[in-house]
């Protein structure tokens, strides 16, 4: 199950939608949002995606991943739009057999995710704001 | 002459000044509408990168441009 | 936090106890019973803990981590008493600043979990009964 | 002979055919109660692991017991 969502991220359905009877190992990561960032307070994050690549991206990071890991189950969820501090932006969930693969196959998930799928985020501090990663 | 239209994302978007921009060129590579686009917008060269996706798939520069393409400007991704 | 539980696993509770404002990352792991082992299925499984001393080496575990990673929020959840195929036994939730970490901390403490921590296994097969790693 | 009370765990305690167990023995180290019990329960010698734990920490054979402890069998542990 792969969204892009304007409201709240849903942790436990993500989490639900990826465990299986044949899988003992699920494993959850959340990306939040801080409430700091350079030493400064931050505001608000806005993130923005182009969907249908971003969708598309996303998928393929899944197909890597199953050739890698024996992947029975999984949910990626991205928020598009403003988030405060606290709310959570990403959430990537997988079940496998066994343990040690569940924590690779998501740890890889979102690595690639964040190197490959078109989202851009932009940090509003309290004396400023970015793109981030835009500029060298 | 062929008109493309291109899709601006993230800091692109602020840069062209739009959610997308309309370019004429005499070529039809990925490297020529590139080549045009940071021509016109030079605060593009600033970028740590400057991918093209046609039709949603990330191109290379050889890549040849219809003028029905979905083209879009990638800067740097910064998900999750 | 630390539960042992003869009751459902709260991982939505697990994962707003760890998390933290200035954590950017949540890592969670769930154990959940799987349908099968060893090409049986499987009935259900019965676990038993030494409560206290559990607790005491879960508390370990949990002081080695903030040693090796800047661990913000942290959850460790356990059943007892009999589960039912598709029920969590284990969750473990931490945050910390950035990814990487968050994965490396819970990686280690359910690695670690499952070694040291005095909780037992039965697994109730259609064909027979086996507390679980009991001999060689 | 000092007496000491064993809590027993998992498959120990299928083992012990209860949650505890009695026994005395002359000596007063982690080393004897695991020789006495292990002699008492022949099965014991049969798990791939068998530690001891004394007031809820693992204790190696050289600590001493006081009948007052709290002293229990930890077969291998197999949570999560």
């Amino acid at each position: 199950m792969i969204t892009l969502s304007e409201t709240s991220l849903d942790v436990q359905q993500a989490i639900q939608t990826a465990t299986r009877l044949k899988a003992g190992a699920v494993n959850v990561f959340v990306g939040t949002v801080r409430d700091n960032a350079k030493g400064k307070a931050v505001l608000r994050l806005e993130y923005e995606a182009y969907e249908p690549m971003a969708i598309a991206e996303i998928k393929k990071i899944v197909e890597a991943a199953a050739a890698k890991w024996p992947l029975q189950g999984w949910a990626i969820s991205h928020r598009v739009g403003v988030l405060q501090p606290g709310e959570a932006a990403v959430v990537v969930a997988v079940s496998t057999p066994h343990r040690a693969d569940s924590f690779a196959a998501c740890e890889y998930i979102i690595d690639t995710l964040k190197e490959t799928v078109p989202i851009w985020k932009k940090e509003v501090l309290e004396d400023g704001e970015e793109w981030i990663s835009a500029h060298p | 002459m062929k008109k493309y239209t291109v899709l601006a994302f993230g800091i692109a978007k602020d840069i062209l000044g739009g959610r997308q921009c309309e370019i004429e060129l005499p070529g039809n590579t990925v490297a020529a509408l590139r080549t045009a686009l940071v021509s016109r917008y030079p605060a593009l060269a600033g970028l740590r990168s400057l991918m093209i996706a046609v039709n949603s798939e990330y191109a290379g520069d050889g890549v040849l441009l219809e003028e029905r393409d979905e083209i879009a400007l990638i800067p740097p991704v910064s998900g999750g």
